[in-house]
């Protein structure tokens, strides 16, 4: 594997999905609209998007857990899309994913470390007598006490199970994990614990990491690179410390300014967005923003053209008619 | 919602179309011939009975005998009754409306003694009250409908010589009883029936109620509406009964199958003239047709009264009413 | 061992000792005999050793459901082992001139029947007729209603609409009518027939619930883990699926016998059970209903029977049920 | 605004009864509310900062909750724990309003959402169908609803959880009650709409000039809009102060610990200091302070409970260092 290649190509990604029978073909929810990305080996690119913009259904298409409509995605050079599920089976060895309910992504009557010996089993990783030692190796690597092999997720707390949903990811010896809202259920002084694991996590054994979140403060911690996406298209994309100081799309810049920042002296410029995201069944032809879009400057060819995604500064995509004259937070 | 109605209806009619193919195959794969009338009938005059064979086309080849049967099943043609000498559906016509009124007066003995025993009960879960309706619908749940029958019987026609035990009305003196008699004869005739279908009925009932409202009375929404200062009457009618009586829809359309099991029962116990009490008969008889239709016809019943619950259900739910 | 007293193992063993006669017949007796003891002896257990461990995991713990799991072990004791504890053969007619019912005596302690039979021995008789029916044919529709159900569930499109819309038609024709359809075609009835009919009419609803279970847990994230795992389809099927439906489907068969029982004993009463002389406890209701009046206790006792039979299983289902239900 | 606190609860202890024993989820938690004021209640998930809120209502069912005899919530003066039928009908959402977590699950599926305006003016007030709807509406426009006649006939699940949050706000509006208690409301919701009904709930605020508790797990909507903070831990309050201090010079080691443990949106930051562990189990309290198991500070003393110490008028602590001071700045 060259450094150079990226890992995971996505071009011009589309998945749908109906809402009635096989005959509302017109009815059918566009919940990713053409995307194109890539991460690069040992980067962990952030997917940020507010419900219902699509961004848990890239994770799964990149992992074809969902199989796509159009578009291709490439692992490591392979369009996975066109491989034979034998071949699938065998190159799932090296990619992975993680849930943010982490209870629910155990088998309930399946003991944690049978949970995390089964990949192992499957792709016959190790030798019978070495798997029960690799199983607490990696229990040990996340932190979770090898008493607790014995339990059932019931058992478990939430940073516990997540711990454990981990040690499985990782039991197949990845390059590539999926981390799809990994702290969000997680209690906040439990998230800080998970965040740092992934981190070195991922300095130790050199992960790329694609990070679905609601959250951006948990983005900016963990992300090298972050995609803002609305109605299933990417409105943004830019290095992380550029995005959270200046942001180009005046979505992101909404976005970011509704957090709310656990300083009560911080005063800052506050942008309260208007309305709601509209339904995705219901696409507006222009800008998809528009209805909501608070700049000062919007206007009929916004509501009339839908702004391509373009690089305005080096590393630094936009998908606005007025990215050069950025709101400011 | 119409469009989901017209759907439930073009699956309705796919369900009666497998169950009449389902009926035809059964008589056609059955050890010996169906048509060939048991010992009881054997003084049947061979003529009704190869007159019987066309009409079902047994004389023909499989394939055309098939759709002969289902263009004679969608006229209402089930043949000719065996131990009536005459045609299946004008015997329907005597029996179907004396169990439509029978499993009418059961359904509401059932659920109104059913629901108002679940809500009383929810109210005051864990009382002693509760237990003891608890203990009650558990046994009435587990009896059988037919040894309850006789238990009535046995109490109020034989020790007590309250009410008649047997048939739907007064052979002896119906007709000379005036039309407010008449009625009171069909009354007193219908009571022991009904109410041993009913109360064994009420009993699942209850505790399905019960359940119910104990589920909706544990929803954020039923906080809401205490937090709200609602009288606590207003909680428990107004929002918790109404979301309850959702699944009491969906339950009404489920227990009618059991409802009319139970009542080809509770027919033969009490001699009530309907459906079951035919069916009996007719299978001590080897009365194939009457069987067969029997079976077609109570489907078919089952079958609109699924469709009037789910109808009824999508009114009464706004979820399925009115779209996103 | 909560569930193991040593007063009745006692009272057992005054039993095997007073009647080791009897149990040197039985065990020289016809091997059918012991069939239906061994099927209601391993089913049963089998089926109270779940309900418990689901139950106490759960810490459902309650007065009824041991009186419960009591009741249940003396009618299993009772149904195995008839032969052993009748204290007459209750098909035997002792003289058919002088045959009379007698009132419950100390002779006969639930009195006779018309054919002067003892009605006690035709009871427990009864019991392993009743018993091992519902047994058997429970365990018939839960295997093929999980089948098919999972297989409509899994595979989807065509063949899950096919399975469903006969699954449909199935249950649109009324339990009893279905049976009576069937059943008679038949003019000599054995228990096996009663088994197949009933086992094979009756697992439409399983296999419902089977698909919905299947089709709730398939897009559960732990099943959707084993598949980025690479984990195939048929250990998905068999480690990930099968043990987190077993659960309701063993809910479904305690009540499903419990039904079971009551739709035996409905046939029995048209006359549709096993043929006769066997005794089913249905059947000695429809014998007794004729002396109704002068008799009453023939029809009375085994009504009771049936009902406490059906009770015990209702209890102990809906315990396992209580026990699985998170809230 | 007078000096009497319109909400004091006094030493409010609730146990739950469940298959596996005693669940201490509230355990003698004592706070003021004043009038006019915001009050945060922060803490994570299990600390019983819910059970605390619905207790001021006298919302707990009983059985299986318990609440002790000690405990008092007196609103205006008068204990509501006390209060049975009419007398706490009365309260309850005319003087005392709640908005919930889960909009969704908190409205009624088979009832408009109009309805359930217009039912709660009618429960505490003499006035018809036609007046109670015509407030309704008025309700649902200043909550910012678009179209409000027109939305008055909609069901709950035609509307987004957003606009769900701004009809539980009418609902609690609809009489105008002196304490608004607001138990997570934006937890459910998108970051947009978060600020969305953050704003709401301010201008409400400043336009009814009512009370207003806010629970929540989300330190920066405690500092954008709480006075004062309150913060929870394993069912006991740990810290009190107003919210300035809380975020400057916290006191309690958790306080700190939680501060230091979110990522910022605001500025980098290179590592989280985390609290190691996880949250106890409410059936499963540790002994002595019930945080020292996590506690980086934590020695000998802290085996047996510290009290809660009040220092001034609205701070309190409860914590070995802040009774021992020369511990504290070793």
């Amino acid at each position: 594997m060259s450094t150079s290649q990226a890992l995971v190509e996505v071009t011009d990604l589309k998945k749908s999905f109906g809402t009635g029978g096989w005959r509302d073909r017109d009815n059918r929810i566009r919940a990713v609209d053409g995307v194109t990305f890539s991460v690069a080996p040992g980067e962990t690119l952030g997917l940020v998007g507010e419900s219902g913009s699509g961004k848990s259904t890239i994770g799964r298409c990149i992992l074809r857990l969902t199989t796509p409509d159009s578009g291709r995605v490439a692992f490591d050079g392979v369009d996975i899309l066109a491989l034979g599920s034998s071949e699938m089976r065998k190159l799932r060895r090296r990619m992975q994913i993680v849930f943010q309910d982490a209870v629910g992504s155990l088998n309930p009557r399946m003991k944690v470390g049978a949970a995390v010996k089964e990949p192992i089993e499957v792709h016959r990783l190790a030798t019978k007598n070495e798997i029960n030692s690799q199983m607490l190796a990696l229990l040990a690597e996340v932190g979770l006490d090898p008493e607790l092999s014995h339990r059932y997720p019931h058992e478990l707390s939430g940073g516990q199970a997540q711990r454990a949903v981990i040690a499985r990811a990782l039991s197949v010896q990845p390059d590539f994990i999926v981390l799809d809202e990994p702290v969000a259920a997680l209690d906040v002084s439990v998230q800080g614990q998970v965040l740092n694991l992934l981190a070195s996590l991922q300095r130790a054994r050199n992960l790329t990491y694609l990070l679905i979140a609601h959250d951006l403060s948990v983005v900016r911690h963990t992300c090298d690179r972050v995609a803002v996406m609305y109605l299933g298209r990417f409105v943004e994309v830019s290095n992380t410390s550029d995005l959270f100081t200046s942001p180009l799309h005046p979505y992101t810049a909404a976005l970011l300014s509704a957090v709310p920042v656990p300083d009560p002296k911080k005063k800052r410029n506050r942008i309260v967005l208007e309305g709601e995201m509209p339904s995705v069944s219901d696409r507006p032809s222009g800008c998809p923003f528009y209805s909501r879009c608070p700049h000062p400057k919007k206007n009929d060819q916004c509501s009339n053209v839908a702004p391509e995604l373009r690089e305005h500064e080096p590393g630094r995509l936009a998908a606005c008619h007025f990215a050069e004259e950025p709101l400011s937070i | 919602m119409t469009r989901a109605i017209v759907r439930r209806l073009y699956q309705s009619v796919l369900v009666m179309f497998v169950v009449a193919t389902a009926t035809f195959f059964l008589i056609h794969l059955a050890p010996g011939d169906p048509f060939t009338p048991s010992i009881e009938s054997a003084n049947f005059s061979q003529e009704i009975v190869a007159q019987q064979r066309r009409n079902f086309g047994l004389d023909q080849p499989a394939h055309i005998q098939y759709v002969r049967y289902l263009q004679q099943i969608a006229t209402g043609n089930f043949g000719i009754s065996f131990s009536q000498h005459r045609p299946v559906l004008d015997v329907f016509y005597d029996v179907i409306p004396n169990t439509i009124v029978l499993a009418i007066a059961a359904i509401l003995i059932d659920f109104v003694t059913g629901m108002t025993v679940g809500v009383f009960q929810s109210t005051r879960k864990g009382s002693r009250v509760d237990s003891l309706l608890s203990a009650i619908s558990l046994v009435l749940y587990s009896t059988p409908v037919f040894w309850f029958g006789l238990m009535l019987v046995l109490l109020f026609g034989v020790t007590l010589r309250w009410l008649p035990t047997a048939g739907a009305i007064d052979p002896v003196v119906y007709h000379s009883l005036s039309l407010p008699g008449q009625l009171w004869d069909r009354i007193r005739h219908l009571i022991l029936p009904a109410a041993t279908l009913g109360l064994i009925g009420a009993g699942g009932t209850a505790r399905f109620q019960r359940s119910a409202l104990l589920e909706v009375l544990a929803e954020d929404f039923v906080r809401t509406a205490r937090a709200k200062g609602l009288r606590e009457r207003t909680v428990v009618t107004v929002h918790a009964l109404r979301n309850s009586l959702l699944s009491i829809i969906t339950l009404f359309g489920l227990s009618l199958p059991a409802l009319l099991s139970g009542a080809v029962l509770v027919e033969t116990v009490f001699s009530w003239p309907g459906m079951g009490r035919l069916i009996t008969d007719a299978v001590s008889s080897r009365d194939y047709p009457v069987i067969t239709g029997a079976a077609i016809v109570s489907a078919l019943l089952v079958v609109a009264g699924n469709l009037t619950a789910d109808i009824l259900y999508r009114f009464a739910d706004p979820r399925t009413r009115t779209a996103q | 061992m909560k569930y193991f007293h040593w007063t009745p193992a006692g009272w057992a063993l005054l039993l095997v000792i007073a009647r080791w006669q009897k149990i040197a017949e039985f065990l020289a007796g016809p091997l059918e005999n012991k069939m239906l003891a061994l099927v209601v002896l391993i089913l049963i257990p089998v089926g109270i050793i779940i309900a418990l461990k689901v139950t106490a995991i759960r810490k459902v713990e309650s007065r009824r459901l041991q009186l419960a799991i009591t009741t249940l072990m003396v009618l299993v004791g009772a149904a195995a082992f008839a032969p052993i504890l009748a204290p007459y053969d209750p098909t035997h007619i002792i003289d058919l001139a002088n045959a009379q019912t007698l009132a419950p005596s100390f002779a006969h302690p639930l009195g006779t029947d018309e054919f002067s039979r003892d009605l006690l021995s035709r009871m427990i008789y009864g019991a392993r007729i009743s018993l091992s029916i519902a047994l058997l044919a429970i365990t018939l529709s839960i295997t093929l209603g999980t089948t098919l159900g999972m297989v409509a569930g899994l595979t989807g499109g065509v063949t899950d609409s096919a399975i469903m819309r006969s699954i449909d038609a199935a249950l649109a024709i009324p339990r009893i009518v279905l049976l009576v359809v069937v059943l008679a075609l038949w003019d000599r009835r054995d228990m096996m027939t009663i088994v197949l009919v009933l086992g094979l009419t009756g697992w439409f609803e399983t296999a419902r619930l089977a698909r919905a279970e299947v089709l709730s847990l398939r897009d559960r994230n732990f099943v959707v883990a084993a598949r980025a795992s690479g984990v195939s389809n048929v250990k998905i099927l068999w480690r990930h699926l099968l043990p987190n439906i077993a659960a309701p489907l063993v809910v479904t068969a305690t009540l499903g016998v419990g039904q079971l029982i009551l739709v035996e004993a409905g046939l029995s009463y048209l006359g549709l059970g096993v043929s006769v002389p066997t005794a089913s406890w249905g059947s000695i209701i429809r014998d007794g209903r004729e002396l109704l009046f002068q008799a009453p206790w023939i029809v009375t006792i085994p009504g009771f029977a049936i009902a406490t039979t059906v009770m015990v299983f209702s209890t102990i289902g809906e315990s396992v049920r209580e026990a699985l239900n998170p809230r | 605004m007078t000096a009497t606190p319109i909400l004091q609860v006094h030493n409010l202890s609730v146990a739950f009864e469940t298959p596996r024993g005693v669940v201490h989820a509230v355990d003698d938690v004592s706070f003021d509310v004043a009038r006019g004021e915001t009050l945060g209640i922060v803490g994570e998930s299990g600390c019983g900062k819910t059970v605390t809120a619905l207790s001021l209502l006298k919302l707990i069912p009983q059985p299986p909750g318990r609440i002790s005899q000690e405990s008092r919530v007196l609103f205006d003066g008068v204990d509501v724990l006390s209060l049975e039928g009419e007398a706490l009908r009365k309260i309850r959402g005319a003087r005392v309003a709640m908005i919930f977590q889960d909009p969704v699950a908190s409205l009624n599926p088979v009832l408009t959402i109009g309805e359930q305006i217009a039912e709660t003016i009618r429960a505490h007030k003499p006035v018809s169908r036609a007046e109670a709807r015509e407030q309704a509406i008025l309700l649902l426009d200043r909550v910012g609803i678009p179209d409000p006649a027109h939305r008055y006939r909609s069901y709950p699940h035609q509307m987004s959880g957003g606009m769900l949050q701004r009809v539980m706000i009418a609902i609690a509006l609809s009489c105008t009650p002196d304490v608004l208690v607001a138990d997570e409301p934006t937890t459910a919701l998108d970051v947009t709409i978060q600020a969305q009904i953050l704003d709401l709930l301010r201008g409400i605020q400043d336009e009814y000039g009512m009370s207003l508790i806010l629970i929540t797990h989300d330190l920066g909507v405690i500092a954008e809009i709480a006075d004062r903070v309150i913060v929870m831990y394993a069912g006991q309050v740990v810290e009190e102060a107003a919210t300035e201090t809380i975020f400057s010079q916290p006191a309690h080691p958790y306080t700190r610990g939680l501060i230091d443990s979110v990522p910022r949106v605001d500025q980098p930051q290179y590592q989280i200091t985390a609290i190691p562990g996880s949250v106890p189990p409410a059936s499963n309290w540790p002994s002595g302070c019930r945080f020292h198991p996590r506690c980086p500070y934590a020695w000998d003393r802290c085996e047996t409970e510290p009290q809660l110490e009040r220092s001034g008028s609205s701070s309190a602590v409860r914590c070995w260092l802040a009774v021992d001071t020369d511990k504290a700045t070793e």
